[in-house]
């Protein structure tokens, strides 16, 4: 138990006293997942919204694979981006692995599956009298797709915090693809599975601690922004 | 039935050691041994915090200060089996074949990548009681230097991808080389050194501490491993053909 | 008059059922064409194809001339639609009413297009700051017209506009519609329930019935079961127990129509090969023929719609509530296939 | 690369030959996600119905709130868990630690926020005259819930899969409480971890390829249900 | 008469702006209480409070003289409430239509009841496999209903019934809320811009504007801006040019109102004290009391409805489209607060 409450302590001390591993750690995080929810927020919004608007042949069957690639294990994401980009695999010349863009590919591929399957669920639950009145006046499919997106913007912005919350606690691919590398691919997930490993339980919990309070801070700022849109 | 807990280092559950050995006990004493394998640090909290029975792990230093704040009775070494450096065929650093120190030395002159598991393990705190012995410090923040946090085999596997040098112990390396299935691009290079031994030893938590330990069975346990019919078991565990540990029991 | 819109070999189909049928259809240009007809005849179908909203199961849809399809450059920004259904995108008043000239590319004197817009409709320009949620059922109605009006479309098809509107609103409504017709040339398909209102603002008016497009005069529907009565007529009996005479239908179900001007009304019946029904007078309104009238009468349950010349009217005692007889000849019931 | 393949048929020996270690991890996958989700849905559904549909001071505090949980590390969740169940702790007694209870426990804890999360933005994206109606036609306020839970089931099934996808796949939780004991808390997750950090990269894919079959069967069994409803 | 419904000091607010006031309003047992007004004048809020899906922001609603707020235990399952937009939930008609007897515990005879309901709306029973999105707009309003009188309430509040619903099926919806009051006793209370539909059905109307209750006879709402004309007399300037009279108003932006039965219709305009305005007939139509009948005459913007006697009716020229005078004293109009 007491390690809870050091632990707490930790995190102030941590934070305050600008501990420069957990800075390099928060930092890493904040670079890395910023690169991967950019990318599959781009991608998995235009992705999710033509599963959910259009209709066609096969379609449940996309909607059946999407939903389960939301059960894809990290650690196994990681191997998978592993074999591509290590020196022996088909990638291995682009020097990807144990650096944070690798982490980055392999977080994608974790995050895509959530906004798009989130995306197309907001979007397939707009009114469908919304499509007919864009389109009775006059909008051009690009048009229909930004209004619906900001039709549906709650939808979308619970799915960014959905897909940011996995990002940012994931390991596995962190672990496999980044190395874990101190001052260099330690992100604060990664750093609090060593020290938990290690037995530095207290450390563990303060890392937690850190990520959580980067998570409320951006939450925070989203809040805000919801309440103004 | 009778359950025991063990929590031990992942050396001994990666190499296979226990899968082999846990049927034996079993069959001897009736006791059915379960066992969480994690780093050493984490191994020793779990018996700090009285959610084992019995440890089995390997690092000396951190053991005698646990016996000593009463956590654990009954330290009794089991066996050992040794590190060793290796490195790229290439050996860059041309450090094949020299001692122990001016290997470590010429590492840490010439900058070439190390990795370092650098997760409070046994090995971990050997690797840094080396550097310590021969250049009176430890790297840290240099370059060159990697700290994984990770598994020794996570290690290695950097060391390969890196082309850089790092500390193992022997049965890791023969795991590695058998996962490689042979095509392994290392080598080793330094070996054979008196404080390159790694010496695996047995805890009983603390009864008098934790009144819910099985302390009889941890006891019986601990005395399996130490008798004739343990040891033996231990030293005719074979890895690819490569005994991986030498049966070395004593009492402290 | 030059052709707009025409609707050829047009047919829509819902599960394989048939809801619109219309084997030919011009709209000219600038002219108000009303659309009447039973729920479900097929109005909101005929006015998404025309507006291209949905596409039509089979058959064409020529836009001057041109056939075109969903998403057709030039014509979608010409043809728009007000749908039955009020739908506001979550926003502001102003953000709705101005997101017609913002697709179009339109950035300056929103403000100004938005307030004339409002105007149009009848509301103040304070209304631009309220949000989509915060209208009562007509001004969110007036709101989605004034959306329309806003863009000054060439084609304008509404669903309806008059639903939930207060009777002042429905009269700038109408101005709204005339104003675009002249200012703006806009041609117009409006469908409604609202008879006189409909009457009142169209050149012509196109009635449809399960899906099908029937003659304006035919408006008076009389549905089946038919039952023989002698070997030349058929009847139907009304809820008031009266019957009501026809010749053979080609099915029992079947529906026939008779035209206002094929019944006549008077204070008492008269007799001859003619038949009689008497029913209640509920309305008398005008018609667009400025030398006759419109009279609604109801018998049981059935509506007639009757013409009467003004001169008739003058010496004819009718007046609402009163009694009246509508004479009529079954032979001018016709049959709907 | 190599492994990819070989992870490949391995998965088929594993499931079709019957291997029981394989069956023994996925057995213990099964009941411990059963026991978290349906604890989490049950909890989570109203919970999530309540802050959507409710309006109270501090809502937008409680979200933000929930929205942070969502970013719970998993080792974090353990560390936690363990701290109370753990011998020492306050619920030492009940002898959870190294248990399927204990790790459905903090898997709760994980599914939870996700739950609510979603279920609450559903809830809200509901058209507002639905409430109307209902009130209209003298629904209790239980059955406008129930109701406006159907009404929102195409929400509430991501929720639920979302939730699946993060508990079948989360390592650290199951690590920490569970201890990865064979036979009895070896779960798939902590079995690829195990087997990845043994260098095993072809038994890791295997494995992962088997819980991806087991979420494809979810999932297909979730998607005729959907086409029925 | 027995109450059952009364609204004590109601007041009701959004954003601060206040959008119902009634002092009390009593209404009996087994009326069918007609509610009028212009877009936005709060019918819908005061239905939503009467039918307890809203609270009033100050105020009380007596249900058979006890006070009572929403989810109450006994009232809940009595008063039951049709919203103005349309909203059915995504299943089958069927299940639209019996879940008010779901959750009344019904279980037994649920099709027979679905069938009645839908009768009682002139749909036929095969609807009741439908979606609820393979309807028509009038389709839709239809069921809706129909899913509120299949429960047989003790009141029903319906905001705009008719809506969207063809001139048949308003008759249908007549009859059933008709025969509603008879067979169960229902108390209604109904909003609609369908004038003479309301005035037909209705035993008494409200007259709703602002937020405010008008005696029925005030039915003509003259809007400002008013100019002083001469000591005494003050005029607002119609759209035609015409000139409208009042006596002082309390400010420049004050309504006043004008009771149909003060002014009188003639083909020519008569002078004294005194005022004329000319406009035209736009509709004939039948009034609660059986002596007289309601005129419908606009001039330029303005609607007047207008009382004449039946008798005078038959004598005076009066028929659509006609050229009539309006007679009234300016003392008449009455000020709005
Ligand atoms: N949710 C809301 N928020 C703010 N203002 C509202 C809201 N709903 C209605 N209003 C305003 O309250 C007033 C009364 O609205 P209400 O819906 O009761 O009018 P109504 O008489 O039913 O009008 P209509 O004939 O158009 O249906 C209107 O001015 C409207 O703009
Ligand atoms: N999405 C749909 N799926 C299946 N059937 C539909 C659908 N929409 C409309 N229909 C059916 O098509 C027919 C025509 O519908 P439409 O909406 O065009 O009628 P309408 O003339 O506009 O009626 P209303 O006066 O009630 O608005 C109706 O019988 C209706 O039930
Ligand atoms: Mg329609
Ligand atoms: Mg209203």
């Amino acid at each position: 138990m007491e390690f809870i409450l050091e632990g707490l302590v930790k995190a102030c001390q941590l934070l305050v006293q600008g501990d420069r591993e957990t800075y390099s750690a928060i930092f890493a995080t904040v670079k890395v997942s910023s690169i991967s929810m950019t990318v599959s927020l781009l991608l998995g919004i235009p992705l999710g919204y033509l599963l959910g608007y259009l209709s066609f042949p096969g379609k449940k069957g996309v909607r059946t694979v999407v939903d389960t690639m939301l059960a894809l294990p990290t650690v196994f994401i990681g191997l998978v981006v592993y074999a591509f980009i290590s020196s022996r695999g088909p990638l291995g010349e682009a020097g990807l692995l144990f650096t944070l863009t690798g982490i980055a590919i392999g977080q994608c591929i974790l995050a895509l599956p959530i906004v798009i399957a989130l995306t197309a669920t907001s979007v397939e639950s707009l009114d469908r009298v919304l499509r007919l009145t864009l389109k009775s006046l006059g909008a051009s499919p690009l048009q229909i797709f930004m209004t619906s997106i900001w039709e549906a913007r709650m939808g979308l912005l619970i799915a960014a915090t959905t897909a940011t919350g996995r990002v940012l606690t994931e390991v596995g691919i962190s672990m496999m693809v980044g190395g874990n590398i101190k001052w260099h691919t330690r992100t604060i997930t990664t750093a609090i599975a060593m020290e938990t490993s290690k037995g530095q339980f207290a450390t563990g919990i303060a890392l937690g601690l850190v990520l959580l309070i980067m998570a409320f801070t951006i939450n925070l700022a989203l809040s805000t922004l919801r309440r103004r849109v | 039935g009778k359950q025991l807990l063990l929590a031990t280092t992942t050396s001994t559950d990666n190499t296979g050691l226990l899968d082999y050995l846990a049927p034996m006990f079993t069959k001897v004493a009736g006791i059915e041994l379960k066992w969480v394998a994690t780093g050493t640090g984490k191994a020793l909290k779990l018996g700090e915090n009285c959610d084992c029975d019995v440890l089995m792990v390997h690092a000396p230093s951190s053991e005698k200060n646990y016996l000593e704040a009463g956590f654990g009775v009954n330290r009794r070494h089991v066996m050992f089996n040794d590190f060793v450096i290796i490195g790229p065929d290439s050996d860059p650093a041309g450090i094949s074949k020299q001692g122990l120190c001016s290997a470590l030395k010429k590492i840490a002159g010439e900058k070439y990548i190390f990795a370092s598991r650098g997760d409070n393990s046994g090995t971990n705190k050997k690797e840094i009681s080396l550097w310590q012995q021969c250049t009176d410090q430890t790297p840290e923040l240099q370059q060159w230097y990697l700290q994984t946090g990770q598994g020794m085999l996570a290690t290695i596997n950097l060391a390969v991808e890196r082309k850089g040098y790092t500390l193992t112990d022997r049965g890791t390396l023969i795991k590695f080389a058998a996962n490689s299935k042979g095509s392994v691009p290392l080598k080793i290079m330094v070996e054979g050194d008196q404080s390159l031994l790694n010496q695996y030893s047995v805890i009983e938590v603390n009864k008098a501490r934790c009144p819910k330990v099985k302390n009889d069975l941890a006891r019986q346990f601990g005395d399996w491993l130490v008798s004739m019919e343990g040891q033996k078991a231990i030293g005719d565990f074979r890895l690819l053909d490569k005994q991986l540990f030498i049966p070395n029991a004593s009492a402290e | 008059m030059e052709d707009i819109l025409r609707l050829h070999k047009v047919r829509h189909q819902y599960n394989g059922r048939t809801v619109l049928d219309i084997p030919d259809l011009k709209i000219g240009r600038g002219s108000i064409v009303g659309l009447a007809g039973p729920n479900g005849s097929g109005k909101s179908t005929m006015l998404k194809i025309l507006s291209l909203v949905e596409k039509c199961s089979h058959g064409t849809l020529f836009f001057e001339n041109k056939a075109i399809t969903p998403f057709a450059k030039g014509a979608r920004h010409l043809l728009t639609f007000l749908p039955q259904e009020t739908y506001l995108l979550k926003r502001s008043v102003f953000d709705n009413i101005s997101y017609g000239l913002k697709i179009r590319g339109q950035k300056k004197e929103l403000s100004l297009c938005v307030a004339q817009a409002l105007e149009l409709v009848g509301l103040s320009s304070s209304f631009a700051e309220r949000q989509w949620s915060e209208l009562s059922g007509g001004e969110a109605q007036r709101v989605a017209l004034a959306a329309r009006l806003a863009i000054k479309p060439a084609c304008l098809m509404l669903d309806e506009p008059t639903v939930s509107v207060d009777m002042e609103s429905a009269r700038n409504i109408r101005r709204a519609i005339l104003l675009a017709r002249q200012e703006w040339g806009t041609t117009l398909v409006i469908s409604s329930h609202h008879q006189s209102w409909l009457n009142d603002i169209s050149d012509r008016i196109v009635y449809l019935y399960n899906g099908r497009l029937l003659d304006y005069s035919y408006k008076n529907v009389l549905l089946g079961p038919w039952e023989k009565f002698s070997d030349e007529l058929f009847v139907v009996k009304m809820t008031d127990g009266q019957l009501l005479y026809a010749s053979k239908p080609p099915k029992a179900g079947s529906s026939g129509v008779i035209a206002p001007k094929d019944i006549r009304i008077s204070s008492s019946p008269s007799f001859g090969n003619e038949k009689n029904i008497s029913g209640f007078v509920t309305g008398i309104f005008a018609d667009n023929n400025p030398d006759s009238l419109c009279i609604h009468v109801v018998c049981g349950d059935q509506q007639f719609i009757v013409n009467i010349a003004v001169h008739a009217f003058q010496i004819a005692e009718i007046r609402p509530n009163q009694k009246v007889s509508l004479t009529y000849n079954p032979k001018d019931i016709v049959w709907l296939a």
